[in-house]
C-alpha cells in the first residue's frame, strides 16, 4: 500500500491563501508580525546602541531625540532593549506554544478518538499535570540541568499544552461519528492515517483561535521564569521582563512600561487579527470568490 | 447524577495518590535543605533538627509514614514555622483564597457574560466591536500590571477603595477580585459570545420568535442555556488557574491566603506544607473540574436522562 | 450620579448606549461603589487610640528567643521581651533593663548584676535571677537549633557545654546567687558583653509555660503564639492571626509600666515592599520596613520629612573564591576591587543614600575606624592585572557573579558586569539563583564571585573580622591566613585597653585587605518611610527601635 | 374574502459577491379556510416568500425592496416590531420542516407550549400557568398525543419525529391562528406518519376554518390537501390556479417536468441475466447496542436489538431492496454485513469467505470489494478535501492508480458519475445535494468493488434530482456488473430500482420476495399496512383523474 501522495494536497493551505488575502484585517495582523519578526532578526544591525552599554550619568531619562524611547535605570537605550527584548519574546512564544501546539493536538486527538478507557487514563494524567505544584517543577528544572532556553521551552510546554489536549479532544470527540470518519473507514484505511487526514484538519479552526491566545500568555510566562532565574539572564532581557519592571516603577519612569506594554499588544492584536482571519481561511464553507 | 460523581471520585483518588508521590519525590530531590541559612549553620545543630523531623531515614521510609499521617487527615508539622501545623496554616489560607478565588469568578462570569451576550445580539456592530477590543485588551493585561495600576488610580488617587487587606476593612475585596478576574472575564467574553451566535442560528430560536416572544425573552429563556455551555466547560480550568494566579493578587494586595504561602514554602523547602497545599489545591480543581461536568450534564435534559438511566 | 467620596464633583454619564450596554455600566460602577462607606485611615484612627501600625517585613517564623534569627522575629520580640541590660535609643549605650546595677571586676571577667524588685512576668511571677542561669542552659541545648547560640560563648565554658565537651551546666560561669543577684563570669574581658545582654539569644524565657508545652530542648512547641506566651517586656502578646497581623499591648506588670505611652502596637507583614509603599501613602501604616530602590530618589526630590535613611551597622560585600585559578593572585583580586566605582553604585543604583566602603568594618563601630588604600582607578587596576598576567583582560577566564533572585542584588550585579568590561575588559556572566539553591552553590565554593552581605549582631569590630578566620562557618571565601586568626583570637581579645585592641584590629583589617579576598562595596543604610505623628522612634546604625520609649501625637501645622 | 393578500413582493439577499434575487415580484391571496400550496425545488423562494411576511428572515443579507402583504387590512411589512409581535402571537403561525431541531431541547414542551399565553403582548389577553396548561393538554390531546397530561413536563429527545411534529402543530395552533403557514411538514417523516400528519392538518383546517399555506416540494403530497396551487422557480411564479388544472391541464412546461419526476410504477427494464451465485450469504446475524437509557440489570431490555437473527442472500448482480421504516435496524443491518458495527453473533459470508471476527489488517482487501454510499450528501465528504482529494485516496491507497496515471483516473470517475471535470479543485460545499452524492457515488466505484450498500442515498434530495441519481446507479450497476443493496424508507424508490425487496421492522426480517410479487400480494399484514399508506397518497391523486 503506498502512501497516499495527494497530488492537489497542498491545495488546502493554498485556497487558505487566497481567501486570507482578501480579508483586510487579518492581511493588518500579518504585515504587522512579519515588521516585528523583521526588525527582531535585524536587530544586530539597526540597533541604535549595544543593548548592555550602560551610561549611569544617564539613568532613566524620559524619550528624547538622542533615546527615541527614553533610557532605563542604568542609561540604556530602551529602543535596543525593547528590539533585543522582542528577539527573545517572539522566539519563545512561538516555539514554546509550537511544542505546547504538537503535544496537546496528537495529546487530545489520539485520546478524543480512541475514547473508553484509553481516553480515560490520558484525560487523568492532565489532570495530575494540572495539580502539580508548577513552582517546584521550576526550581528542580533549574537546578537539574542548568539554565539555558531550551529548558524554557520545556517549563512552558509542559504546562500550556493541557488545556490544548481539553479541546481538542472535545472536537475530535464530536467529530468522530461524522459519516466522512466512517466513509474512511470503509476504506479501510487505518487509524493513524484517518486521525492525520480527516480528524485534525477538521480540528484547525478552534485550535488557532486558542493559540493566538496562548503566544501572549506564554510571552509572560517566560518573564515570570526569567525573573526566577529559569530563563534569561541580564543583561539580556524580553518584552515581559521589562514590563515586569517597568511596572515597579509605574509612576516615576512611565515610559519603562509604556513602550514595551505597546510592543506586546501589539503583537497580540496582530496574533489575534491573524488567527481569526486564518480560522475563516481554513474554515471552507467561507467562500473563496 | 450521583452515580457518575461517585464514578468520577473514585478516579479522584488515584490521581490524587499519583500527585502526591510526584510531589513528594520532586520536592525531596530538589538541591538546598529545609534548614540551610544565611548564617552559616553548625553541623550537629543540622543533624539534630533533621532528626527531630526524621528526615535523616530513607526517603521512601519518609514517604511511607507521610502516607500513613496524610490518610488519617495530619499533614505534618511545617519546617519554616515551628510548632504551626500544616493544617493550622491551611485552615487560615484556604477560605481566603478559595473566596478570592470565587469572586474572581463572579467578576469574571458576570461582566464576561454581559459583555459575550451583549456582543452576539448585535454582532459586528460598534456594541459587538467595543467589548470585544476590550477582552483582548483583558488577555493581553497581566495581573502583576493591572493590580498596581488599579490601586494607583482607585486606591491612593481617588481614594474610593481600600489598597490592602483581605475582611479587614469593607470593600477591600473589590480590587483584588477584579485584578484576578480580568483576564477570565476576557476569555468567557469572547466564549460567551461564540456560544450565543451559534445557539441564535439554530431553527428553534426562529421558532420561538415566530411565536411572538419578545427579544429579551428569547435570549433569557432560549438562547441563555445553550449558549452558555462552553463557557461552563471552561469554568474547570479557569479555577484551576485561579487558585494559581492567586500568588500575584495576593502579594500585591498583601492578601494572607494560600497562594503566597505555597511559592514561599517552595522557597524554604518546606516540604510538608509543599505537599499539604498540593494536596489541598489538587482537591479543590478536582472537586471543582467534576461540578462544572455535572452542571455541563445537568443543563443538557438529553445527558441528563441518560447518565440517570431513569427517565 | 454622585459619587460619595468628599473631594470628587459629580461626575455625570457621558455617552449614551443601547440599553444592555447601559445595564453592564450601571452594574459595575454600583459593584465598585459598594465599599465606599466612611472609612478612617488606621494612622489617623491609629493616633487617637495609641495604636501604631508598624510594616514587619515577612511572616515572623517564631518569637522562641533561642529560635528566631529574622528582623521581623527581633521587632516583635524586643517589645514584649527585655534583657538585663537595654540600649540608649540614640547612642546605644548600655542602660540598665531588668537589671537595676551592676558592677564588674578590676580584671573585666565577672559581672554581677543587681535585679529589680518589682521585675514581673506578664502573668505576675516575680522575674528571679534563677530565670536567667535557667534561660541560658536552655539556649545552649543543641536539639534546640540555635542559630545564635555563639552569642553565649564569651561566658566561661560555654561553648565547650554547647559542643558536648563538658556536662555539667554547674561548670559555665553563670550562678544566680539570690533571687536579686546574678553572677556571670566570662572566658577573658569582653568590652561589649554588655551589648550581648539586649540580644533576644540572651533574653529571659519563662521556664512554667515552656515545660508545660513540652521538654525544654523540643523546637516545635506552642509555647510563644498567641494566648499562651508570658514575657517580661513593656508589650505582651494579644492576637497572632497568621499572615495577617500581629498585636501586642502594654504590659501592667513591667517594671516600668507607666512610662510606656503606646496602648497597642500592630505588626502587618507584607512581603512585598512596593505594595508596603503603597500602603503608607494611603496611610494604612505609621512606619515601613523598606522601601524599593527608585522610590528614594523620588521622595528625596520631594524633601519628604516622613522619608528616613540612617547608617546601618552593616557592609555590602562581594566574595571571591581564592580556590578558583584565576583568582588565587591578589593582584587580580586587588584589580577587581579597584576598578568599582562605588560612588556611581550607590548614587545611580542602590540610590539609598549608602556610604562606599573601602573596609569590610563599617566606620565607627565603637569607636573604629578602619584605614584603607583602596580607591576607585580603573587605570591603576588595568596595569595590575595585566602584572597579573592578563594584559588587557586577555586570556582572563569566563567568570560568573553569582547572586540570589533579588531586585537590588541584580542591579549591582549588572553594574559592576559592565564597570569590569569596560575597564578591565574581562568577559562576566551572571548566575541568578533561587534562594536555597544560591545557599547550596556557595557553601560548596562552586561559585566564582557571589554577592553577600552582613548586619552587624553587636556594635563590635570582632562581629565582622570573625567571619575570615580559618575554617569559619561564614568564611566561603576559601582564604585562610594564620597570622591573622592569630591576631584576632589571642592578640586581641589580651589587650588591656580598648583602645590597644582597636589598634591590633586594625593591623588585622589591613591584613585582609592586602589579600582581598573579599571587595567591600558599601555600607548599608536603613531606609524606611516613617509618619510625621511618630515620635521618640530615633534612628541608630542598629536601626533598633525602643517601643516603650515611642507615642504618637499630631502636629497641628 | 382574502385574508391574505400579497401584491408585488421582492426581497433580495445582499451577499458579499452580489445580490440574489430570491423572490422577484410574487403576487398571491389566501381565503380563510383555503388551502394554498406553494411548490417548487429547494432554492425557489417559497419559504423566503412566507417568512418575509412574519419579519423572520435574517436582516443583514436579506432585504425586502418592495411590495405589500395586506393581512385584514394591515401591512406586514411595514408594520413596528410591537405590531408585528401582535400578529405572531394572534394571527399567523408556523410550522416548521424540521421538527427535530425547531423544538428547543433544554425545555420541555410543556414550557415551551404555553409560553405565548403566558408572556402574551397585550395585557389582558395573558393567561395564568394552570390556565395555560389546561388549554395546552387540551391541544395536544387534539393533536393526538396519548396521555398528553404525563408527556407534558417530557423533554423533545423524548418524543419521535412524528410526536414532535403533533407538538408543533399544536405549539402553532395554541393561539387560534388566523393563518397557518406549513413550511414542508412532512418531508422528514416516514411515509406512514406522513399520511396521519396530512389528515390532521385537514381536520384543523376544517374545524377551526383556519386558512393555510403549504409549502413543499413533492406534488404526491400537495395533491392530497390543496385547493389551490402556485407553482415557483427561481424567485418567480410560474403558474397558479385549482389543484386540478394545475395536476392535469397544465400548459406549463416546468410544471410538466416536475409531474414526471415522481417515481411510479413497476422497475422498467427487464431483469438482467441475473447468475444464481450467492455473493453475501448473512446467516443469523445479531447486532445488539448496549442500552443506554436502562442500565438497570433486568435481563429483558439491557440490550437495543438493533439486528435481530437476520439470515438472507444476495446473489451477484442483484439489486436487493430493504425496506423499513425509521429505527427498524436497516442501516444496522447494513453497515454490520461491510463490518462497519461490531456484530454480537452470526457470520457473514463474501464470495464464501467468512468476514465477521477478521480484524481490521485483514478486512483491507475484502474492504476493497464492499463500499458504502452514505444518505447525507452534506456529512458524508471531508469538508476540508478537494473532490480530486476525496477521489483520489482510495484509488492510491489500494495501489489502483499510481502517481503517473492518478490525474486521469481520477478524470474518468468524473466521467462516470457525469460531474465536469474543471470542479476537482472545488470543496464539498460549493456543489448541490444531488452533485455531492455523485461524488460520494464516485468515491464509492473507485476500488471498482463488486458489492456496494446504499444507505438512503437520495432520500435527502429533491424528487427531479432523485430521479437523476437513481438513473445514475442503475446505469453504474449495469455498466460495472455490480450488486447493491438500497436501503430506503420510500416504497416507491424501492420498486422502481429493486428486483427483490426485504422488509424489516424492530430488527426483524417481516417478508421478502420479487419486488411486483410483493407489490400485488403482500402476506403479512405489517407489509400491507406500508403499502396502503401509499396507495392512500396515490389514489388522492388517481380521484381527481
Amino acid at each position: 500500500m503506498t502512501d497516499v501522495i495527494v497530488e492537489g494536497g497542498s491545495s488546502l493551505w493554498k485556497d487558505a491563501w487566497i481567501k486570507l488575502s482578501k480579508n483586510r484585517l487579518a492581511l493588518f495582523g500579518l504585515a504587522v508580525l512579519i515588521l516585528l519578526i523583521g526588525i527582531s532578526l535585524l536587530t544586530p544591525l539597526i540597533a541604535p546602541y549595544g543593548y548592555e552599554a550602560q551610561n549611569l550619568d544617564m539613568g532613566a531619562t524620559p524619550p528624547s531625540l538622542q533615546h527615541w524611547l527614553g533610557t532605563d535605570i542604568f542609561g540604556r537605550d530602551m529602543l535596543t532593549r525593547i528590539m533585543y527584548g522582542g528577539r527573545v519574546s517572539l522566539m519563545v512564544g512561538f516555539i514554546a506554544t509550537a511544542v505546547a501546539l504538537v503535544i496537546g493536538i496528537l495529546w487530545g486527538a489520539i485520546a478524543g478518538f480512541f475514547g473508553g478507557r484509553l481516553d480515560a487514563i490520558m484525560m487523568r494524567i492532565v489532570d495530575v499535570l494540572y495539580a502539580l505544584p508548577f513552582m517546584i517543577f521550576i526550581i528542580l528544572l533549574m537546578v537539574v540541568f542548568g539554565r539555558n532556553i531550551l529548558l524554557l521551552f520545556l517549563a512552558i510546554g509542559a504546562v500550556e499544552w493541557l488545556t490544548m489536549a481539553r479541546i481538542v479532544r472535545s472536537q475530535v470527540m464530536s467529530l468522530r461519528n461524522q459519516e466522512f470518519v466512517e466513509a474512511a473507514n470503509s476504506l479501510g484505511l487505518s487509524q493513524w492515517t484517518i486521525i492525520r487526514r480527516h480528524i485534525i484538519p477538521n480540528t484547525l479552526g478552534p485550535v488557532i483561535v486558542y493559540t493566538t491566545l496562548t503566544i501572549p500568555s506564554v510571552m509572560l510566562l517566560e518573564a515570570f521564569l526569567s525573573f526566577l532565574g529559569l530563563g534569561i539572564q541580564p543583561p539580556e532581557s524580553s518584552w515581559g521582563l521589562l514590563i515586569n519592571y517597568g511596572v515597579e516603577t509605574m509612576e516615576e519612569f512611565p515610559w519603562l512600561l509604556i513602550f514595551p506594554g505597546i510592543a506586546l499588544s501589539l503583537t497580540l492584536f496582530a496574533l489575534n487579527f491573524l488567527g481569526d482571519g486564518l480560522r475563516d481561511a481554513l474554515d471552507p464553507r467561507t467562500s473563496k470568490d | 447524577m450521583y452515580r457518575f460523581a461517585v464514578g468520577r471520585l473514585l478516579q479522584a483518588i488515584p490521581v490524587l495518590l499519583v500527585v502526591i508521590t510526584i510531589t513528594f519525590f520532586l520536592v525531596h530531590s530538589a538541591p538546598g535543605g529545609p534548614f540551610s541559612a544565611d548564617k552559616a549553620v553548625p553541623p550537629e545543630v543540622i543533624k539534630a533538627l533533621e532528626e527531630q523531623y526524621n528526615l535523616n531515614q530513607p526517603v521512601w521510609q519518609q514517604y511511607l509514614s507521610y502516607l500513613g499521617d496524610v490518610v488519617q487527615g495530619d499533614f505534618g508539622p511545617s519546617f519554616k514555622y515551628p510548632g504551626r501545623t500544616v493544617n493550622e496554616l491551611i485552615v487560615a489560607g484556604l477560605p481566603v483564597t478559595a473566596e478570592l478565588a470565587f469572586y474572581a469568578m463572579l467578576v469574571a462570569l458576570s461582566v464576561g457574560i454581559t459583555a459575550g451576550v451583549g456582543a452576539a445580539m448585535r454582532p459586528n456592530t460598534m456594541q459587538d466591536y467595543l467589548p470585544m477590543t476590550g477582552a483582548m485588551i483583558g488577555i493581553c493585561m497581566p495581573s502583576f500590571l493591572l493590580g498596581p495600576l488599579l490601586v494607583l488610580v482607585f486606591g491612593i488617587h481617588l481614594n474610593w477603595l481600600p489598597v490592602s487587606g483581605w475582611g479587614d476593612i469593607p470593600g477591600d475585596k473589590i480590587l483584588p477580585s477584579i485584578t484576578l478576574g480580568t483576564g477570565y472575564a476576557a476569555y468567557i467574553a469572547r466564549l460567551s459570545r461564540g456560544g450565543m451566535l451559534e445557539v441564535l442560528s439554530q431553527d428553534y430560536i426562529r421558532t420561538a420568535r415566530a411565536k411572538g416572544l419578545s427579544e429579551r425573552l428569547i435570549i433569557v429563556k432560549h438562547a441563555l442555556r445553550g449558549g452558555l455551555i462552553p463557557v461552563v466547560a471552561f469554568l474547570g480550568p479557569a479555577f484551576a488557574g485561579l487558585l494559581a494566579g492567586s500568588f500575584v493578587v495576593e502579594t500585591i494586595f498583601q492578601i494572607p491566603g494560600l497562594g503566597r504561602f505555597y511559592v514561599q514554602a517552595a522557597f524554604n523547602r518546606d516540604y510538608t506544607l509543599i505537599l499539604g497545599m498540593t494536596i489541598f489545591l489538587s482537591t479543590l480543581i478536582i472537586l471543582f473540574n467534576l461540578l462544572t461536568d455535572m452542571l455541563a450534564i445537568w443543563l443538557n435534559p438529553k445527558l441528563r436522562q441518560e447518565i440517570r438511566g431513569t427517565n | 450620579m454622585i459619587f460619595c467620596s468628599d473631594r470628587r464633583s459629580t461626575w455625570r454619564q457621558p455617552i449614551t448606549l443601547s440599553s444592555s450596554f447601559k445595564a453592564l455600566l450601571i452594574f459595575t460602577v454600583l459593584f465598585s461603589l459598594v465599599g465606599c462607606g466612611s472609612r478612617e485611615s488606621n494612622v489617623s484612627s491609629g493616633n487617637k487610640t495609641g495604636t501604631l501600625y508598624w510594616g514587619n517585613g515577612t511572616e515572623p517564623q517564631s518569637l522562641d528567643p533561642h529560635i528566631a534569627t529574622g528582623v521581623p522575629e527581633h521587632h516583635i520580640i524586643s517589645a514584649v521581651m527585655e534583657g538585663l541590660v537595654l540600649k540608649d535609643r540614640k547612642t546605644l549605650e548600655p542602660l540598665p533593663g531588668v537589671a537595676e546595677s551592676w558592677d564588674i571586676t578590676e580584671n573585666g571577667t565577672v559581672y554581677t548584676f543587681k535585679l529589680r524588685d518589682n521585675a514581673h512576668w506578664s502573668n505576675g511571677d516575680p522575674h528571679i535571677a534563677q530565670d536567667y542561669a535557667w534561660s541560658w542552659w536552655r539556649a545552649l541545648q543543641p536539639a534546640l537549633g540555635n542559630l545564635y547560640a555563639y552569642m553565649l560563648f564569651p561566658i566561661k565554658n560555654a561553648q565547650k557545654y554547647y559542643e558536648g565537651d563538658i556536662t555539667d551546666f554547674n561548670e559555665v560561669g553563670v550562678k544566680a546567687l539570690d533571687d536579686r543577684t546574678l553572677q556571670v563570669t566570662l572566658n577573658y574581658p569582653t568590652p561589649y558583653f554588655l551589648q550581648l545582654l539586649d540580644h533576644y539569644s540572651l533574653f529571659p524565657v519563662h521556664q512554667a509555660t515552656i515545660e508545660k508545652f513540652g521538654d525544654a530542648d523540643q523546637r516545635g512547641t506552642r509555647w510563644t503564639y498567641e494566648g499562651n506566651l508570658v514575657s517580661n517586656g513593656p508589650f505582651k502578646l494579644v492576637d497572632w492571626k497568621i499572615n495577617r497581623r500581629i498585636v501586642v499591648q502594654s504590659n501592667p506588670h513591667y517594671w516600668d509600666a507607666d512610662n510606656v505611652s503606646l496602648n497597642e502596637i500592630v505588626f502587618i507583614p507584607i512581603e512585598n515592599i512596593v505594595t508596603e509603599e503603597r500602603m503608607f501613602r494611603a496611610g494604612q501604616l505609621h512606619v515601613t520596613s523598606s522601601l524599593p530602590a527608585d522610590k528614594i530618589s523620588v521622595y528625596r526630590e520631594a524633601k519628604d520629612p516622613e522619608l528616613r535613611i540612617a547608617p546601618y551597622l552593616g557592609t555590602y560585600y562581594y566574595r571571591l573564591n581564592v580556590r578558583k585559578p584565576q583568582f588565587q593572585d591578589p593582584r587580580v583580586r586587588r584589580a577587581l576591587a579597584m576598578a568599582v566605582d562605588r560612588q556611581r553604585l550607590v548614587d545611580n543604583i542602590t540610590k539609598g543614600g549608602q556610604i562606599p566602603a573601602y573596609t569590610i568594618t563599617p566606620p565607627g563601630t565603637m569607636g573604629y575606624y578602619p584605614k584603607s588604600d583602596l580607591t576607585f582607578d580603573p587605570e591603576g587596576a588595568k596595569q595590575l592585572l595585566a602584572e597579573a598576567g592578563y594584559p588587557d583582560g586577555k586570556g582572563f577566564p569566563s567568570t560568573e557573579i553569582l547572586y540570589n533572585t533579588n531586585e537590588g542584588h541584580r542591579k549591582i550585579a549588572v553594574a559592576l558586569q559592565d564597570m569590569w568590561k569596560k575597564s578591565l575588559n574581562i568577559d562576566i556572566q551572571l548566575l541568578n539563583q533561587e534562594w536555597k539553591v544560591y545557599l547550596d552553590t556557595e557553601s560548596a565554593g562552586q561559585y566564582d564571585i557571589s554577592r553577600a552581605g552582613w548586619i552587624g549582631d553587636y556594635v563590635d569590630p570582632s562581629n565582622f573580622l570573625d567571619m575570615f578566620l580559618c575554617g569559619g562557618g561564614n568564611n566561603r571565601t576559601g582564604w585562610c591566613n594564620e597570622e591573622y586568626d592569630h591576631l584576632i583570637l589571642e592578640v586581641a581579645p589580651s589587650m588591656s585597653s580598648p583602645k590597644k585592641r582597636l589598634e591590633v584590629f586594625q593591623q588585622a583589617e589591613t591584613m585582609l585587605l592586602d589579600e582581598m579576598p573579599v571587595i567591600p562595596i558599601y555600607t548599608y543604610t536603613s531606609v524606611q518611610l516613617v509618619d510625621s505623628s511618630v515620635k521618640n522612634f530615633d534612628a541608630n546604625i542598629m536601626n533598633a527601635a525602643s517601643y516603650k520609649d515611642i507615642y504618637l501625637q499630631v502636629d497641628q501645622e | 374574502m382574502a385574508i391574505l393578500e400579497v401584491t408585488g413582493l421582492k426581497v433580495y439577499f445582499h451577499t458579499r459577491n452580489g445580490v440574489v434575487k430570491a423572490v422577484d415580484d410574487v403576487s398571491f391571496s389566501v381565503d380563510s379556510g383555503e388551502t394554498l400550496a406553494i411548490v417548487g425545488e429547494s432554492g425557489s423562494g417559497k419559504s423566503v416568500t412566507c417568512y418575509s411576511l412574519l419579519d423572520l428572515l435574517p436582516k443583514p443579507p436579506a432585504k425586502i425592496e418592495g411590495g405589500m402583504a395586506l393581512f385584514d387590512g394591515k401591512d406586514l411589512l411595514t408594520c413596528t416590531p410591537e405590531e408585528m409581535r401582535q400578529h405572531r402571537c394572534n394571527d399567523i403561525a408556523v410550522i416548521f420542516q424540521d421538527p427535530m431541531t425547531s423544538l428547543n431541547p433544554f425545555l420541555t414542551i410543556g414550557e415551551q407550549l404555553i409560553e405565548p399565553l403566558i408572556y402574551h403582548p397585550d395585557k389582558e389577553q395573558v393567561q395564568t400557568r394552570v390556565e395555560a396548561k389546561k388549554n395546552a393538554v387540551a391541544l395536544l390531546d387534539e393533536v393526538g398525543i396519548i396521555d398528553s397530561h404525563a408527556r407534558f413536563d417530557c423533554y423533545p429527545h423524548e418524543f419521535s419525529g412524528g410526536m414532535r411534529q403533533r407538538v408543533m402543530i399544536a405549539m402553532a395552533l395554541i393561539t387560534e391562528p388566523k393563518l397557518l403557514i406549513c413550511d414542508e411538514p412532512t418531508t422528514a417523516l416516514d411515509v406512514t406518519i406522513q399520511a396521519q400528519i396530512l389528515k390532521l392538518i385537514k381536520k384543523l383546517q376544517e374545524t377551526r376554518n383556519v386558512a393555510v399555506i403549504f409549502i413543499s416540494h413533492d406534488l404526491g403530497v400537495v395533491a392530497g390537501i390543496a385547493d389551490k396551487v402556485l407553482v415557483m422557480c427561481d424567485g418567480t411564479i410560474r403558474e397558479s390556479g385549482d389543484t386540478d388544472n394545475i395536476f392535469y391541464k397544465t400548459q406549463n412546461d416546468y410544471t410538466k417536468k416536475l409531474l414526471a419526476a415522481i417515481p411510479e410504477g413497476a422497475k422498467t427494464q427487464p431483469n438482467r441475466t441475473k447468475s444464481d451465485e450467492t455473493l453475501i450469504e448473512v446467516t443469523h446475524l445479531k447486532t445488539y447496542f448496549k442500552n443506554q437509557l436502562n442500565t438497570n440489570k433486568n435481563e429483558e431490555n439491557r440490550f437495543i436489538k438493533a439486528v435481530d437473527d437476520v439470515s438472507l442472500k444476495i446473489s451477484r448482480g442483484e439489486i436487493l431492496g430493504l425496506v423499513g421504516e425509521s429505527g427498524s435496524g436497516k442501516s444496522t443491518l447494513g453497515r454490520s454485513i461491510l463490518q462497519l458495527a461490531p456484530t454480537t453473533a452470526g457470520s457473514v459470508k463474501f464470495e464464501g469467505e467468512i468476514l465477521t471476527g477478521l480484524n481490521a489488517k485483514k478486512l483491507v482487501p475484502w474492504r476493497r470489494k464492499m463500499q458504502m454510499i452514505f444518505q447525507d450528501p452534506y456529512a458524508s465528504l471531508n469538508p476540508r478535501m478537494t473532490v480530486f482529494q476525496t477521489l483520489s485516496e482510495p484509488l492510491l491507497y489500494h495501489g489502483i492508480a499510481n502517481k503517473k496515471n492518478i490525474a486521469s483516473q481520477v478524470r474518468q470517475l468524473m466521467d462516470d458519475v457525469g460531474l465536469s471535470q474543471n470542479q476537482l479543485r472545488k470543496y464539498p460545499h460549493e456543489f448541490s445535494g444531488g452533485q455531492r452524492q455523485r461524488i460520494a457515488i464516485g468515491r464509492a466505484i473507485a476500488t471498482k468493488p463488486e458489492f456496494i450498500i446504499a444507505d438512503e442515498p437520495v432520500s435527502a434530495l429533491d424528487v427531479t434530482i432523485q430521479a437523476q441519481i437513481l438513473d445514475l446507479i442503475l446505469e453504474l450497476v449495469e455498466r460495472h456488473n455490480l450488486t447493491m443493496m438500497f436501503i430506503s424508507h420510500d416504497l416507491s424508490v424501492v420498486r422502481y430500482i429493486s428486483d427483490r425487496v426485504v422488509i424489516m421492522n424492530r430488527g426483524v426480517i417481516i417478508e421478502q420476495g420479487d419486488t411486483e410479487e410483493l407489490w400485488a400480494a403482500p402476506k403479512q399484514d405489517y407489509t400491507k399496512e406500508l403499502l396502503a399508506a401509499i396507495h392512500m397518497l396515490i389514489q388522492s391523486q388517481n380521484a381527481l383523474e
